[in-house]
This record gives C-alpha cells, structure tokens and sequence, in this order.
C-alpha cells in the first residue's frame, strides 16, 4: 500500500494547475461558454500538448500509458478549473471504450488522433424516457448487407453535437432491459441519416440529441463482441463516475477555498462573517464532505483495474458519497456567500451548477446506493 | 382545536373557486403550472382581477379596502388561488410599503399612494438592500443630503426585484451620516421616472432576469415623500420587516409543486422500466416532503391563530420562513432529480410562453432545473435562515 | 376550524402539570423506577383522582366523554414528567378498546374500573420474532366447549407484568400475515397456564414476555367480531401511536427547556456555553424539530375519529415526523450537556431514552414512512 | 498511490492471524463479540499477551519496546485484532502518558515507569477533566501545594475511565493559582494507593459503571513524580492530546460491527416475515454507513501517510475523530433498530459472562439498547466534536 502520489505525478499536475491558473481564468471560460461553439479548440490543443489527452492512453497508440490515478489526476485539475471541453467524453468514454475493446485498426485510427487532439469523440448511451440502467436501450443495429444499419434515439449525448465520431450502444438483439443483445459500433458524425440537436447544458457545457435513422456503418465499425458489449459499457461508466468524482473533488477544493476567502473578507456587523462560529462549522463541514469525497474517489480509482464485482461496488459507493458531498458542498458554498452566491457573477454558482449536474449523470445517488446494496457483503 | 372546516368555511372555499374559475385565463394558468415566464401584463392583469372583486389586500384593514377576513379565511383564499395556478400578488407595495405608510405616512401620502397601490396602478419596487449591505442591513450607505424641500439622493440598491417594471420605490436611505448606524436612517419613496436613476439587470444563477441594481445619481426626492420623521427610518424599516415575512411559508405554492412533483414522478421512467413514483427511494422522498409540508401547514395555522390572539407577527414567523424555504427548496430538487438525464440541456428559450421549436426531453423539463437553483435564494431572501436562526435564538429561546 | 383550546382543556392541563411538578419531580421518579414494582399506585390513585384517566372515556361508564386532544393533552403532561405509570397500556390501549368494541357488559365490568384507577390492563399484541406489521399474529385461540383456549407467546407487552387483565391478539383463523382471522380476547392475568416474565425496560417503565399455553377463557371473553379484530388492533395502535407522538412533544418540551437553561448557566471559556452561536443555532434546530413534531401530533389527533385511510395517513406521518424529531432533539440534548448529559444523574438521558424507545414502539420510521408512502395520494 | 497489499504486507498480516489464533481465548473472544462485561483480568491477560510478542506498543519507539512498524504495519495490525474480537488495550499508559514521559519525563521516570506500563504492571488512569473544566480544561481548579519535596494535593477530576481498577493515575494540577490559566498547571504522577485518594462510580445511562469520579484530599505526592518542569503542564497536557487522537477513529471495531450488524440484519424479521437485510430501506441504511466506513478508512490512510511524511500528528486527527465518532453512532443506532420491540428490555444482569436466566428477544439483543446510548460519549469525550471543528477551523480553514 502506498498512499502517495509520484514525484512525476506531482509534476504533472502543478504544471497542468500552472497553465489552467494562467490560461482559463473565471473570464476566459464565460468567453468560452458563451461562444458559438460553446468550447475552444485552442485549449483542447494546449491539453494535448501538455500530454493531458494522452496521460492514460496506451503507449503503443500515442498515449502514456498512465494509469487511472493520472486520469483522476487530470480530472481534479479540470475540474478546479471548471474546464467545459470534451475530456470525459473524448477521452474517458470515447478512447477509453476504444482502448478496452476496440480492435488494433480501431486503436490505431483513433487513440493516436485523440491523444494529439484532433479527433473529438461521444459516446451516445441514454434514451429519452429511460433512466439510468445501462440496459434499457431501444435503438436497434440490423445487419445490413457485410454492415449495420442504426436506428434510434439517443439523449443528453455529451458533446455529442461537437464530436467528430459517435460510439453508440444499440441493440443487436433481444429486448429493452435484456442483457445480451448489446453491441457498440463507431458512426462518423456526419453520416447520412444521423442528425443532431446540439445545446448548452446546466452546466455550460455541451450535449446533444441524436437521432439514428437508418445510418449505415460498415462491418469494422464494430467495437468488441457483437451481442456482448454490456460489460464494455459498464466498464466505461464506471470510468467516467470516477472522471466525475475526480472532478467533483477538483470542484469543491476549489469551491471551500472561495468559500473560505469570502467569508474572512466578507464584513457584516463590522466583522468579517467568518468569526461566526456557526458559518465556521458550516465551513467544516464542507471540508469534511470534500475530504471523505477525496478518499472515496482515490479507492474508486484504484478499483478500476480490479475485478468487475469489486470495481463496481467500490465506483457505485465513491458515487454516492460524492455526489452526497457535492450537493452538501456546493449548496452550502451558495448559501455562504448570500446574494452574490445565486447569480451569474461569481464562479460559485457555476460550480454549483457543475456539482449538481455531475450528481445526475451516469446515475444518481439512488441509483448507486441501489447498485452498492444489491451487492452488500456479507 | 378543530381541524375540520364550517360550513361558512367551505362557503367561502367554493366562492373563492368560483372567482378563479371565472376569472383565472387557461392561458395564465398554463404560464404558471409550466413555469413559464410571466409578463408585467400577465402580473397586473390578474392584480386588477382581484381588485375589482375587492380581494387583492386581505392583510389591509377594511377601511383602506381589506377584506375582513378570519386567519381560516386567509388560508383557504391563499391555498386555492395557489392550487389553481394564478400568480402570486407582489409584495412590495400590498404587503411593503402599504402597512408603513398607513402606520406611519401623512393623511396626503395615504390618500395619494394607497388607492393607487390598490388598484395596481403604481408597481412598487424595495430598495433597501446595498452591496455592501446584507444581512447588516443598517450599514447601509445611500445618502440623502437635505437641501431645503428636497432630499439629493446618491448611492446604490441592489436585489431590487421586478425593478425593471417599477413606477415607485421606497427607499431607506443614510440623512446623517454621524449618528449610530441605526439612528441617522430616513424612509423615501422615489418615483421611478426621476433623472438620475439608473436600473442595471442582475442575472441569476438560472439565466433570469428578475432582480437589478438601481443606481441614484442626484436624484431629487421632494421632502413630503418622506415617510414619517427624519432619521426614524429604522423603526419603520423593521416594522415592515415584520409585516413581510407574513405568508413566507409559500406552503400555498408548495402544496401545488408537491402535486406536480407527484404528477412528475407518474411520468417519468425508473431505471427498472416502471414508474418513477413506485420506486421506493423515491417514494420515500416524496413521501417525506410531504409529511414535512403537512407539519407545516398546520404550524402555520397555529401561528396564525396565536397572532389573532396576540395582534402582532411574532418572531414565530422565523420558523415558518426558515422551514418554508427549506421545503421549496426540497421540491425543487425533487423535480429535477424526477428528469434523470433529462435535467442536462439548458433551454432558455422554451420558458418563452409560445415556444414551439425543439425540445430535449419532456415538455415538462426545461423550467426544473433552473428552478431548483433559483430556489437557492430562499434560504438566502427575506433574512437569511441563519438570520432568522439567530432571531429565534434571541426571541424565543432568550439567548 | 380553530386552533386553540378550550378553557377547560387549559385548566385542566394546567392542573395535571401543577400536580407533577410539585409530586412527580426527577427524584420522586427516580425511587419509582428503583422500587420492586417500577410503578407506584399511589400516583396512579392521584391521576384517577384529578380525572386523567377517565377523561377520554364514554360518560355512560365512569368516563367524562373526552376527545383525543383531551388525551393528547394528559400525554404531553405525562411526557414532561416523565411519568412511568401504565397510561397507555392502561387507558389508551386497553380501555380504548373496550370502549371501541367492546360488549357492554365488558365496558361496564372494565372502563369504571379503569376510570377510578382500580383495574390495569395491557394489550398483548407483538410477538417474538416479528416485526411491527399487525397481522404478524401466530397466537392461536381455538373454540373449547363455549370458550376458547389461547396458546401462543407475546413480548414486548407494556406493563404486561403489572396488568390485572390482559387483551390479547390472537388468531382464530388463517395463517400468519392474513388479515383475516385475528380476534380480540380479555384474559384475568392470574388465567392458569398464562406465565408472565416480567422486566423494566430500557427507558424505566416496565414489560413483559407472556407465554400462553392452552389458556382457556369464557365466550364472553371475545371482544367485537370473531376473525374481524384487524380494524379494532388498527384503531388501538393508531391512538398509541397518537399518545406516544403527544407524550413525545411533551418529553422534548421539557428536554429544550432544561438544555437551554444549561446553555446559559454553564460556563466554559470565561462565558457561558449559550453564547457560542454553534450551539444557539443547534437550541434553534431543536426548538423548529418540536414546534413541527407538535403540529403533527395535534394533526393526528384531529385525525383519530375520521376515516380509515385518512387516519392512518395522518397517524403514519405524525409518527415518522415525530420520531424524528425525538430522535434529534434527544441527541443533541444529550450532546448539548456533554459529558453530564451521558450519565444516570440527570433527567437528560432518561428524557432521550424515553424519546428513542417511542420511536421504536409500535412502528419506527421506515415501518410507518412505507405505511404512508403506500398512500401517497397525487 | 498502490491501494493493494505489498507480498510483504500479506505475510505480516498471516503473522498477526496466527498470533490471534493462538492466544485470544474463545471465551474472550466471545465476550468482546457478544458485548459482555469485560473484566480487569480481561484487559490484563490481553495486555500480557501482546507484550510477551512485544506487540503491546505499537505507537513506541523500538528503543522503548516498539514494534518499528509501518503505517500499513499498523493498519493491519489494528483491523485484524479488532476483527478478531480482541479487546483493545488501554490508551492511559500506551498512550497518552508513555508518549508524555519519553518526551519530558526524568531518566529515573523512563526508567521506572516505561517498562511496567508496558508489561502492564501498572494500569493508569487519567486525571484531566473536572466537573468545571469539560471543553474548557485549563480552567481546572485541582491545587498542588508545594511543601519542601511534598505537593499536597487537594480537589476532584472526573471522567476518570476505569479508574476503579488503576495503580497510578496522571494529573494536571495548578502549581501556581496567580498565573493566566494556561501558565499554572503541572503534571503529576500519583499513585493511587497514596492516602487521601477516593475513587467514587458514575453511572453512565446505559447503567454501566465505566468512569468515576476521583476525589484528592491532603494527597501527598513526592516533587520527584512531577513530569518537566513546574508550572509547564500545559505544554505536555497538548502534547498529549495531540497523541490522544491517534486510533480514535476505530475504524477496526466499526469494521466489525457493520459485519455484526449485517448478521443481525440477517436474522431478524422484517415486518413482511423475510429477513430485515432484504428491507431496502434498512439495507440502504446499512449501505450508507458501510460506503462513509469506506471513506474513512482510506482517508485515515491518507493522514497516516502524511503524517509519516511531516512526523507529527496533525489537526487532520480532528476529521478523524468527528467522521469515526458519527459512525460508530451510527452503527450501534442500526443495530439497536434491527431488534425492533426486542430494543426495549432492559437486561442488565444479561451481560454478565455465563448469565443463563431468562431472556426477553435474541441472545444477541441484551447489549445492543445500551451499545447506543453509551456511543453518545464518542461525540463528547476527547474534545467533542464542536471542540475538534473549532480546532479544524482554526488551524485547517485558517478563521
């Protein structure tokens, strides 16, 4: 056991903390939100440069080779930066399913464009009037010729309206709510029959609506075993909860630290409201939130790579707790600062924003809680 | 203790249903049970409904155009034109300024301003809240410099709500900078129109236009719209503070977003295929609220009861704001977290009455999640619940 | 509607207060608790005497006609002293269902006697290894010549112990979990075959495990309807229930009491402890949990005669809210006390334990908060 | 970050297994699972046990009699004794005052005392607290008269944790009642057997005697058993407390009791006739504390290894403290629900070793009522929580 993170580790994430600190400040990110596009290209390319797309990638398709810590590692920096572009849908979703089950063309025609920041990936997963189980999908894969043709709806698509490829899970066979039958295939973003609805998120960040009608891909755009994708997909939420916690540890630290500074400034009576015992615990019980929310995503990291039944109960009980704590932390970060806390001005709200939206996604708390004590040991 | 009804009672409730039933538009009601943005119009609108069948100031006394109604009556009247969908009358000149100045105003200000604020034809807005000035509230540090019949008045207000359509504020502002914070303090109502003000939007944290900054650059405040004496202002101030936290339960509206929340949860899918509202968890959830609004409603009734008794809001007026507010907040997070994936996309545009062009989700979504933040301002508006804490402390429990 | 009380109602729980405060102090309670009994007769003569026991009962048999405020009203008296006698079991449950379903011959052989303090009853209706739901009933009483013979074993019983008549569920039909079959029967507790394993319980009032084995009582022994007890059994607990929620706001209306007097006397720090804003805001937390438990006791009450399912809403969330109120408010006037507040010298702990034992006693709160759920009307 | 066992790690904890194979008795054993009556043989017998593997002291320098472990050595170590059932050693000598006399205790002190607390000749008791100084312990008003070599001893400390077994007890006095408070106290070593020392029970809510008061009458106490210098006891009175919070988070004993919780879980009856594990409300409970346990355990992992890093305890131990506390509550509040009617006997000669008399509800039962109401102490002792979040405030959030 060891509880430390690398000196090359540390490295990487004080230089990643120096250019966001420098580079996206509070300002520039509102010029980014409120862009057309709704996220900067620059910035993606200065990510990949510093090596944040590639941190976790395997060495053999231009990535590092790092580990789920280095990813946790980028996320926590995001997300004190609030950073709006594509990372847990390119990176963690799209070139992880890739980099899990996708064939050595497939690596070798994505993993290296991800990395250097060309390519933007999604991963189309949810369905309108469905909730979270990764099974409840209606979109339909009929083999079509030596290919397939896609036919569905998908919704609340991360980035999926900036994306340049879409993984989508649909059904090859079987029913809704049926285990086998699921199989994940890679469409080009503008293949003919697929369209788009693109919008802003809660959050400032982008999603979109996909609709599937007939959208015709070839045999080779097949990712892993036909019927059998279900433990993939699995396998990439449970990636992507642990993104989301990660970031929402990067989130409240920076959010307790605003906090903070606002209540020893902040003068009322004529005394800073930070010398009221009862804001004072309040602060610290934000600052207990975050510091259980920080270990859980630490052992929800280090499961990943452990078997499926382990992994998933360990990422399901770092959800709950996160999302438990970045609900207490960002409601309490808004009361904390009064007026000023519940409009657009000042970076809390959006952190707020942030942290309630990062509780939705991927399964709410109960959901995890249900999926965490349909395992109870014993 | 009687819990159930008289006769009388369901008379009036049937009255009352009546009225909105005749008076209430389909189209105003979508607006409100959809969440959609109301217009200056859709506000005024139904406040000269009321005025003209007499029921828009239930808390004025009968003589300034009250209604004379029993606190049961109140409470029915409240709760009716709430489940039905009609928009809340606003407080600033009804429940504001009204009780100030007919407590304190001259016979000229009473006649002037109070008709006026009856029929709905002056839209008040408050200025009392500064940037610097919080929930310290007597900081305050807009100035007024007395220069024979007029008052010069410079400084800034902020949290100013629905300022944008107002013909008058009332004001608390600083005519001697060198007494005791509290004691150097005028009340003013300021015409809106006068050179030298400026409103300035302030967006929430859900994108909304509903509060603004008012800038005072040399406004010219005739003396006679002075409320009382100079430097009394505080007194009044928090007599009316008093006044405003009457009805802060909202248990009216909350009643009505718990049967939409229910309505909500039927619609909306569980993960296991069913629906949402026979998952237990969040049955559970919902169950919950519900039994907390219950409680509510009925320690609302027994502070009304004891204020009947006693004639005056009692600090007991903290509890209802404090759990009021924690409760619209808890059904505002209900609802969103009923949308699952649904709650993501940010559509501004849907919450136009008349919007037709796409839709992420069910029709019901777009205003959730935005509701939920903005419900943030709750626990924050009116007195801080940590205020209001600090007052129970001091009133009620003698710390 | 209207939400005052009588002045009767005010006059009489003026007297019953003024009687505990000056007979029925900590110390006095203390000596009752130690005695070999755990209850004191004497006291209990003095209740009948100032009428609390007759109040609620039906006028033609000893009662004064009372309704269940007037009961709510002796409960809170009872909840502020603490009183350990045997009220609920006694009058609540015992009496209450005689006066509910009882013939009249039993009411008039038991409810004067009740009222006049001279007969103690008890209600024997859980049972080892079961739960809180009322139809979990495996006692059995079968037809014996024109009487019926009891087997079966109870626990649990309030001051089954002390009893002189107990009243006991049992099933003459069906199987455990049928709501069909259950009857009511009245047994003397001297019945040959009927043993009794008495003992104080954890909040210094007394119960008992009873063991019935072939217990053989007359036809006139039955209480309302053969098979159809189900609704007298849900009625009885319902008013429990309700008197426990009273007795509740009683208890945390002296705890709140004693905790802030303690606030501002201690000393710590050169001040007293009632200064620091942490533990105001706590007083104040505790103060909002008693005024909301004590609407939803008067809200049940007002509930008690209305129909079925409207009483059993309004009993359900009453006891879930209640409880959770007893359950915060005891705690932290324990906390609030420190290192005092965990010992035997001071009513804190006995007023919290008390608290915690009435949100266990007949349904705790997930038990009742599923009974409500059951009926979430829309 | 290697959130797995070294293979190194894995055969230290074989090792610690076969220990605890070997020499906790089964009738030990039971007890401490069963949550019987411990008695002074009880806690001694262990003691040996572990001192004759010369495990007693972890927390020592090897030069001392240490075990020189790592932080994961001592993780392991820890969570396996507590899930074993092995009781666990006292903190008075091991502890708290060991650490005090390695730090500023004379050579005649070290060589005296060190080795009979850790062969467990002498157990120790702690005399900080009094009825006036709870949270506010340098207002203590125990006197120490100087008298040539003689401090005469006169006042009352309490809280003293099973005081009624101690050969030796260690105390803060006041040396110099003109001083500021902090600048007054010494620290003293008595034995308990000096004339003039009166151990009196508290009972505690459960019924329990654990703690006592102790009163000091003209007690006489050589100046040699004053530890560093006079009127500097404050200095080591923190130093001490700061070693205090080590281990308090229990993550060892909560870990066991979430496996006896979910067994009893297991055996009891929900109110549907299935087993209560199977509830999901009472399983989602059971969740919720079993996922914060998790957290615990990793973040009282992180503070070890930073604390290895910086060589001092840090007021990180203060999150430890406040989260291990909630939960141990938390869990002994589960199990006291699990038993539903069967929480209400009060069975006090029931936890007595070999009781055989009649039982009301499961064998398992008697101890479980009185486990939850003796657990409100976790939140109190040691600094209550308010006390360690003004500590967090302070020296954490920098207020």
């Amino acid at each position: 056991m060891d509880f430390n993170f690398t000196e090359e580790q540390r490295q990487f994430r004080d230089s990643l903390d120096r250019y966001l600190r420098e580079a996206y400040d509070f300002d520039t990110r509102r010029g980014i939100i409120g862009s057309a596009e709704g996220w900067s290209r620059a910035h993606w390319q200065q990510l990949a440069e510093l090596g944040a797309l590639a941190i976790a990638l395997p060495e053999d398709h231009g990535g590092f080779g790092g580990n789920a810590f280095d990813t946790l590692l980028v996320m926590e920096a995001l997300g004190r930066a609030m950073v709006v572009e594509p990372y847990i849908a390119t990176v963690v979703l799209g070139a992880g399913v890739i980099a899990d089950a996708g064939s050595d063309a497939q690596k070798a025609a994505l993993l290296p464009a991800v990395a250097g920041g060309e390519q933007l990936l999604a991963f189309a997963l949810g369905e309108p009037r469905r909730r979270y189980a990764l099974t409840q999908i209606a979109t339909r894969a009929r083999q079509d010729g030596d290919g397939w043709s896609i036919s569905g709806r998908k919704t609340a698509v991360l980035h999926g309206d900036v994306a340049d490829r879409i993984i989508v899970a649909a059904r090859t066979d079987g029913e809704i709510d049926s285990a086998q039958g699921i199989s994940l295939f890679v469409v080009d973003a503008d293949a003919s029959g697929l369209s788009r609805h693109g919008y802003p998120t809660q959050d400032g960040q982008r999603a979109a609506d996909l609709h599937f009608d007939k959208v015709r891909v070839g045999a080779d755009a097949l990712i892993g075993p036909q019927h059998g994708a279900l433990p993939i997909v699995e396998k990439a939420v449970d990636a992507a909860n642990v993104a989301l916690c990660a970031e929402a540890v990067g989130n409240m630290a920076a959010l307790i630290e605003q906090t903070v500074n606002y209540l020893k400034t902040r003068k009322q009576f004529g005394v800073p409201i930070g010398s009221f015992q009862a804001l004072q615990h309040r602060a610290v019980d934000m600052y207990l939130h975050a510091e259980q929310a920080r270990s859980m995503a630490y052992l929800a990291a280090a499961k990943l790579e452990a078997g499926v039944a382990e992994r998933r109960r360990a990422v399901s009980a770092a959800k709950v707790l996160v999302s438990q704590s970045a609900r207490f932390v960002g409601q309490q970060a808004v009361q904390l600062h009064g007026g000023i806390g519940v409009t657009d001005e000042l970076a809390v709200s959006h952190y707020f924003k942030r942290l309630t939206m990062i509780t939705m996604l991927f399964g709410d708390v109960d959901h995890h809680l249900a999926q965490f004590g349909g395992q109870l040991a014993a | 203790m009687d819990f159930n009804f008289t006769p009388e009672e369901l008379a009036f409730r049937d009255e009352v249903r009546a009225f909105v039933d005749a008076e209430l538009s389909p189209g105003l009601r979508d607006k409100v049970l959809g969440g959609k943005r109301l217009s200056k119009d859709d506000f005024i609108g139904w406040h000269k409904a009321l005025y003209r069948k007499g029921w828009v100031a239930p808390n004025w006394p009968v003589e300034y155009g009250g209604t004379g109604w029993t606190a049961v009556q109140r409470h029915i009247f409240e709760e009716e034109l709430a489940d039905a969908g009609a928009p809340a009358t606003l407080p600033f000149g009804l429940r504001m300024v009204a009780p100030v100045i007919m407590a304190f105003g001259s016979p000229a200000q009473k006649e002037y301003f109070l008709p006026r604020i009856l029929s709905g034809e002056h839209w008040w807005c408050q200025g009392y809240s500064e940037p610097g000035s919080g929930s310290d509230l007597a900081s305050l540090k807009t100035r007024a410099e007395r220069q024979g019949d007029t008052y010069i008045v410079n400084g800034q207000k902020t949290w100013t709500t629905l300022g944008q359509h107002a013909d008058w504020i009332f004001c608390l502002v600083r005519t001697n900078p060198e007494a005791r914070k509290q004691e150097g303090i005028s009340f003013l109502l300021i015409d809106m129109k006068t050179p030298g003000i400026t409103v300035r939007p302030i967006i929430m944290l859900d994108g909304e236009h509903e509060v603004n900054e008012v800038w005072f650059d040399n406004v010219e405040v005739p003396v006679d719209n002075r409320v009382g004496e100079e430097n009394k202002g505080w007194t009044y101030a928090k007599f009316l503070l008093g006044h405003e936290r009457t009805g802060i339960a909202e248990i009216g509206r909350s009643k009505r977003w718990l049967k939409q929340l229910k309505q909500i949860a039927t619609q909306q899918p569980a993960s296991d295929g069913g629906k949402l509202i026979d998952d237990l968890r969040f049955r559970d959830r919902v169950a919950q609220v519900e039994i907390e609004l219950m409680a509510l409603e009925v320690t609302n009734l027994r502070v009304i009861a004891a204020e009947m008794e006693h004639k005056a809001p009692g600090p007991e007026a903290s509890l209802l704001k404090i759990r009021g507010s924690e409760i619209q907040q808890t059904l505002s997070e209900l609802m969103m977290l009923a949308l699952g994936h649904d709650a993501l996309p940010f559509q501004h545009a849907a919450l136009d009455p008349g919007y037709d062009g796409p839709l992420a989700g069910p029709d019901y979504g777009p205003p959730l999640t935005g509701q939920y933040f903005n419900m943030r301002k709750t626990t924050i508006y009116g007195g801080s619940n940590e205020i209001q804490k600090n007052i129970i402390s001091k009133m009620i429990l003698g710390f």
